[in-house]
């Protein structure tokens, strides 16, 4: 039948092709990242270990907060610096407003018109001005405790760590904490319009990889989960190798040699149980069950997240503000110049790692969550594909499928991109 | 000998003082916000700072020429434009800036003779003339004081209501004006008489600060000025001009520096717009920059020039009066830490 | 009165300076009540046809690249920089002047370039103000501030006399110094401002005891990226 | 208490007529509502106001004894961008006049030797129009102007009225198949009169290069600096020698200019060079 060509995937983070080749039985559907040569792994050789948050954070602008606070733990682990429980608290604050802002920018932005069947979310400006009007709400208020912790929304400036303990003053949190109150019932109604949404069901067996968590969804610290069990970060990423595949600037990454999936599904998948307040009553209320295996899932499992996620933040504020004081000195031993940092994006599983020579970098691994999707959302598109050509789906329509599929990944290819096609930089970055 | 009436107030009846005078007038003054003292309005007594050893870094010129100020504003109605005056704000705000130091108040007495000119700048007058002004001592020296070489402290000749010095538990208060005379009669539960060695007291704290003080010997203020205009085209310049940054921080932080640029804000259907005036600094190039793209003091020397000649030449001509107070703020903040004081002597010894 | 048409593209960035638009949030509906956005991925728009303004992030790191930055000036009547990737290969960020082999290349390289909006990310006041000016048909001028003078405006205290770097005195402001206000030394990615003094800089620096970064003495040579409209 | 006049306050004023001067000059003539006249000196300034896009100074080109008045304006600018858009009918706000114009007084039955180049004609266009008026009160006038090209002449249409009362010459940079006169910097033509440099009183106002060549001649043909008058050009923002940013030497050009006297501006410690005068 022939092949399609998506050419600049609308509505996602980065510049990202889709090519479905279909050869009777054989389909084929290549991730092909067009990003440019972003090689912040090569950028960050020679320099001091002090530059490289201000630096890292520029991969991404939608999750620019988890680069800077991932690089900064492992940094952090190099030097052999334990940061806080306080400093994590903050820091989880910090991240849980990128969280929701990605999240937001996802689901509205990029899936809603998918949902609609429109192509764009200013359609809506006329349409439905009081949707536009709360959704930006939720995500000024999301920015505004990315600004009250690190300065900035896009690119934050600092980290709370020991070193520049800057903390947001008293009234900046009562604000936001007033906001969090305010809008529970806006962020509630935001939700269900995707958790009440109908999308494709398309189960399949899947490799759900996400940190493990005990009290709470972890997004900062612990080991990982798959489906070969719990694991210590470093054994994971010696199970995980890249593959350079020719058509793509962004390398792929195979798990026990097999694709795997990360992203705000494997977190529920494998942290279901911690589930708690009103998310978890959602969650009832729409009988959604996790694990899930469908891929459409993963976009109301961010609409669960946003509400656990910001009653999260609720809990963390009041009980930050019972303390007279915060707690931010580190403890410190020696470290042995190689740090490793295994967080959750917003997209999922990151994992940064860093050696130090003399307080400079002398080698920088940094893998990014699309860039271990890659090879899943090819193996699921594929079987999409197959299946909706089975049900006798024409190629337009098997495009646009295709289209929300490769999007429900929520894929970010500014962060995946690593190097250029046709040439071997990955086997000299990645073993 | 100081010349002036003096009273006493102790210190626990300062707040009180300020309390009373609050009903009237909005109070400004040095207040602690996030780890720095700035001047700025104050809402509870409470929050005035009596003894800080530290300064503002803007100086209390802002408080009279703001920093930004929508001079009017005007709304577009069919072809008609209705212009709204923000004078009349000015004119009904009565204020009492506490906590001002000699050398501030020698730099409003700069501010007002300069914006009285010609027409008269009404908003920079009409805050000079609704404000009352409430002086305060230096306890110490700045490494970068040097007031007394300027003549403009460590006590202020005029220019104030009142002004504290701090001896012991009690503040001499020395009454610098009618309007401070009669907040003494007014209170005559805090203002107390003075004792007859206080205005030794003064005198005495007064040598020992100018004791303490780095300033260059101290001359004729015409001496300095003819030393000036002979040494225009000294070499010198240059090499001060090799370690300027021209980043424009001096201007800013000095007291009398006043120059400001002018333009219009607009709402972006272009019907509702305000003039802004904002402060502006002569080390930038865009300075003299005109519409055809001329720049007239490329030279980062000429720039630089401007600033210090204007301080100690252009300003004898134009109200004399020399615009430097000795605060020596300008190198304080200096990132190339170019001393006036150097400058000065380089200048004297010709 | 006709309305703008405006476009937002991307080359290779990490697309923060359109997440930093958007972040206007309501503000930026009162601006869409200005302009016509017509063509923009991220927001699934569509165009491929002429527009007023066009807004681009991200630097030429490809031949397709550099002929889609041609193709976009081709239909477009004011070409706008967004951000330092665009407006000097992101060197300013990266800190990189001339060493590099990566190719990452500003904009300026392949096609006129009408104004920058600088910055990583960009500010977004500042982004209104020239928004602002393109709907009055105002040229728009960059700040002639240094960052160090916007700093002394807010009354923050100064971190090179704590001893911390800053390029606060060296680059250019409209950013209202917004990473010294929350503790952090100036990062230099607006740029360098106006007839700006690097050598005395590096002086004042080992003065003061800072260790100077090597990546200054690179900029002596000056980095012939992100020149300005105004000079 | 206060209740001064607000002097930013502009006035507001009607846009009467727009004449079109050269492909980017037009002159518009502008009357002050509720004000029934508008008397100033030529050579002095207003501050234009365009609400929504600011204020910028112009030089007064009409007459004297008219009760509107006029400026001609190159589009350069935000400001000037502006204007252009307007037309008759709108709204646009005045302040002034501001400055010192040229010294008539001191001018009065002596010779005139005016020199201008491109849109410094302006602000010598209303003193033409004075002394036209006044003729008789003035000795022998010449007016040297130069353009870039011919059809960058401002004023064209006047000059057959003013070659009935003064010796006007022209000069442009560079000729058109038209253009019969002379080509050349305007300095050129201060070789084609001959003037009594003991009784004339020089005055110009163009680009500063113009300036800067003409001041030299006239010196080298032997002008007393007392008789050379010249109108600086600097971004004056208040009009009222308040922003500081027109300064030359501490003077301020908005209230003790823009005309100057050569003398005066050779005693400036800060160099002039658009004057010819460089110091050190």
């Amino acid at each position: 039948m022939g092949v399609v060509r998506i050419v600049e995937l609308p509505r996602i983070e980065g510049h990202l092709d889709v090519e479905i080749e279909i050869l009777g039985e054989d389909i084929r559907v290549r991730a092909m990242a067009r990003e440019g040569i972003r090689i912040y792994d090569m950028i960050l050789r020679g320099r001091e270990y002090s530059e490289v948050p201000d630096i890292v954070s520029r991969m991404c602008g939608v999750c620019s907060v988890i680069h800077r606070v991932t690089s900064v733990m492992a940094i952090e682990s190099a030097l052999g610096i334990t940061p806080s429980d306080d400093i994590l608290a903050l820091r989880e604050l910090a991240t849980i407003g990128g969280h929701v802002q990605s999240h937001l920018i996802h689901l509205f932005y990029f899936i809603l018109p998918d949902v609609l069947g429109i192509d764009s979310f200013i359609r809506l400006i006329d349409k439905n001005p009081g949707l536009i009007k709360k959704v930006m709400r939720i995500k000024g208020l999301a920015n505004s405790i990315i600004e009250a912790l690190s300065g900035r929304a896009v690119h934050p400036i600092t980290t709370v760590n020991a070193e520049t303990s800057f903390l947001p003053s008293r009234d900046k949190v009562y604000r936001i904490l007033d906001e969090l109150k305010a809008t529970k019932n806006i962020t509630l109604d935001i939700s269900k319009i995707f958790l009440e949404a109908e999308f494709p069901d398309i189960p399949k067996e899947e490799n759900f990889v996400s940190l493990a968590s005990r009290d709470s969804i972890n997004l900062l610290t612990g080991k990982i989960s798959t489906t070969s069990g719990v694991m210590e970060p470093q054994a994971f990423l010696e199970r995980i190798n890249a593959i350079v595949e020719e058509y793509s600037t962004a390398p792929h990454f195979l798990f026990d040699g097999k694709a795997y999936m990360v992203g705000s599904l494997s977190r529920l998948n494998n942290n279901y149980p911690l589930l708690n307040g009103s998310a978890r009553d959602l969650a009832k209320e729409f009988n959604l069950t996790f694990p899930s295996n469908s891929i459409f899932m993963n976009n109301k499992a961010q609409a669960l997240e946003i509400v656990y996620f910001l009653e999260r933040a609720e809990e963390i504020l009041g009980r930050l503000l019972e303390k007279d004081e915060l707690k931010l000195q580190s403890e410190k031993k020696h470290g042995n110049n190689f740090g490793l940092a295994a967080t959750e994006a917003p997209r999922g599983l990151l994992i940064h790692t860093y050696q130090l020579e003399n307080g400079k970098i002398i080698s920088a691994n940094i893998i990014t969550p699309t860039a271990q999707n890659l090879k899943n959302i090819e193996k699921n598109a594929s079987e999409y594909v197959r299946a909706l050509l089975n049900n006798n789906f024409d190629l337009g329509e098997i495009r646009k499928q295709i289209e929300f599929l490769v999007r429900s990944y929520d894929p970010c290819i500014s962060c995946a991109a690593r190097f250029r096609k046709s040439n071997n930089l990955g086997k000299k970055l990645y073993k | 000998m100081i010349k002036k009436a003096l009273r006493r107030i102790y210190k626990d009846k300062l707040r009180l003082l300020m309390g009373r005078l609050s009903e009237e007038y909005n109070i400004f003054s040095p207040k602690l916000v996030e780890g720095r003292i700035i001047f700025d309005r104050i809402d509870d007594v409470s929050e005035i700072i009596n003894e800080y050893h530290t300064r503002p870094v803007l100086p209390v010129k802002k408080l009279f020429l703001p920093q930004r100020e929508t001079l009017f504003e005007y709304e577009i109605v069919d072809n008609d434009v209705i212009i709204s005056d923000k004078l009349d704000l000015v004119a009904r705000e009565k204020r009492c800036i506490f906590g001002v130091r000699a050398c501030d108040i020698a730099s409003l007495q700069i501010l007002r003779r300069f914006f009285s000119r010609g027409p008269g700048d009404p908003y920079v007058i009409g805050r000079l003339s609704n404000s009352m002004i409430i002086g305060i001592m230096c306890n110490s020296v700045f490494p970068s004081c040097f007031c007394h070489f300027t003549d403009s402290g460590p006590l202020p000749k005029d220019g104030f209501d009142l002004f504290l010095v701090d001896v012991d538990d009690y503040f001499i208060a020395i009454i610098g004006s009618e309007r401070g005379n009669q907040i003494a009669s007014k209170n005559e539960d805090i203002f107390l008489d003075a004792n007859k060695d206080d205005a030794l007291a003064i005198d005495n704290k007064v040598k020992e600060i100018v004791s303490l003080m780095k300033s260059p010997p101290v001359v004729d203020q015409m001496v300095l000025y003819d030393a000036f205009v002979r040494s225009f085209n000294l070499d010198f310049w240059e090499d001060y001009a090799k370690k300027c940054l021209s980043c424009g921080k001096c201007n800013f932080n000095c007291p009398t520096c006043y120059c400001f640029d002018i333009f219009d804000e607009v709402d972006l259907d272009l019907r509702k717009g305000r003039r802004v005036r904002v402060w502006d600094s002569c080390h930038f190039l865009s300075f003299t920059r005109v519409a055809s793209g001329e720049i007239f003091r490329r030279n980062r020397s000429s720039r630089l020039k401007q600033r210090v000649y204007h301080k100690f030449v252009y300003s004898v001509n134009d109200i004399g009066l020399i615009s430097c107070v000795g605060c020596g703020r300008c190198f304080e903040v200096c990132p190339a830490s170019i001393d006036l004081r150097d400058i000065i002597t380089k200048v004297l010894c010709g | 009165m006709h309305k703008l048409k405006v476009g937002i593209y991307s080359l290779s960035s990490c697309e923060g300076c359109i997440v930093q638009i958007l972040n206007l949030e309501e503000r930026l509906l009162e601006v869409l009540n200005h302009v016509d956005l017509v063509e923009c991925r991220v927001l699934g728009l569509k165009h491929d046809d002429e527009v007023d303004v066009a807004f681009v992030e991200g630097f030429v790191s490809s031949d397709e690249e550099a002929t889609k930055i041609k193709e976009i000036r081709g239909r477009s009547r004011i070409l706008i920089a967004l951000g330092d990737c665009a407006y000097s290969g992101m060197r300013f960020v990266a800190k990189d002047f001339g060493t590099s082999t990566i190719r990452a290349d500003p904009i300026n390289m392949y096609v006129n370039v009408d104004y920058h909006l600088r910055g990583c990310p960009i500010d977004s006041e500042e982004f209104l103000s020239l928004i602002s000016d393109l709907i009055h048909g105002k040229k728009f001028k960059e700040s002639s501030k240094t960052v160090c003078s916007e700093c002394i405006l807010l009354e923050n205290k100064c971190l090179l006399d704590k001893g911390f770097l800053c390029l606060g005195p060296i680059t250019r402001g409209g950013c209202n110094a917004i990473c010294i206000a929350n503790n952090k030394g100036c990062f230099g990615c607006r740029g360098l401002g106006d007839d700006v003094n690097i050598s005395a800089f590096i002086e004042s620096l080992k003065s003061k005891g800072i260790s100077i970064p090597s990546y200054l003495l690179g900029l002596l040579k000056g980095p012939g990226y992100g020149s300005s409209q105004n000079s | 208490m206060v209740s001064m006049k607000n002097p930013y306050i502009p006035t507001k004023a009607i846009i009467t007529h727009i004449r079109n001067e050269t492909p980017d000059t037009k002159t518009f003539r502008i009357r002050i509502l509720d004000q029934n006249e508008f008397s100033f000196t030529p050579g002095q300034f207003i501050q234009l106001s365009v609400f929504g896009f600011g204020e910028a100074p112009f030089s007064i080109a009409g007459s004297t004894n008219e009760k509107e008045l006029e400026i001609t304006v190159r589009r350069i600018g935000t400001v000037t961008g502006a204007l252009f858009r307007k037309n008759v009918g709108d709204i646009v706000g005045v302040r002034g006049p501001f400055g010192k114009g040229w010294p008539i007084g001191l001018m009065l039955r002596r010779n005139i030797l005016i020199i201008a180049g491109g849109l410094g004609l302006a602000p010598l266009r209303s003193l033409v129009h004075y002394i036209i008026l006044n003729r008789e009160e003035f000795g022998k006038v010449y007016l040297l102007y130069g353009a870039r090209t011919p059809a960058d002449l401002l004023y064209k249409d006047e000059f057959n009225t003013w070659s009935r009362y003064i010796d006007l010459h022209l000069t442009v940079d560079k000729g058109d198949n038209y253009w019969k006169g002379r080509v050349g910097l305007v300095t050129i033509l201060l070789d084609d009169v001959s003037v009594d440099t003991e009784d004339t009183i020089a005055l110009q106002c163009g680009p500063p290069i113009m300036m800067h060549f003409v001041s030299k001649k006239l010196k080298s043909l032997g002008f007393p600096d007392e008789n050379i008058y010249l109108s600086l050009e600097r971004l004056m923002k208040c009009g009222m020698g308040f922003c500081g940013r027109c300064t030359v030497s501490g003077r301020y050009v908005c209230i003790e200019g823009p005309v100057f006297c050569y003398a005066d501006i050779k005693s400036f410690i800060e160099a002039i060079p658009e004057a010819g005068v460089e110091h050190a």
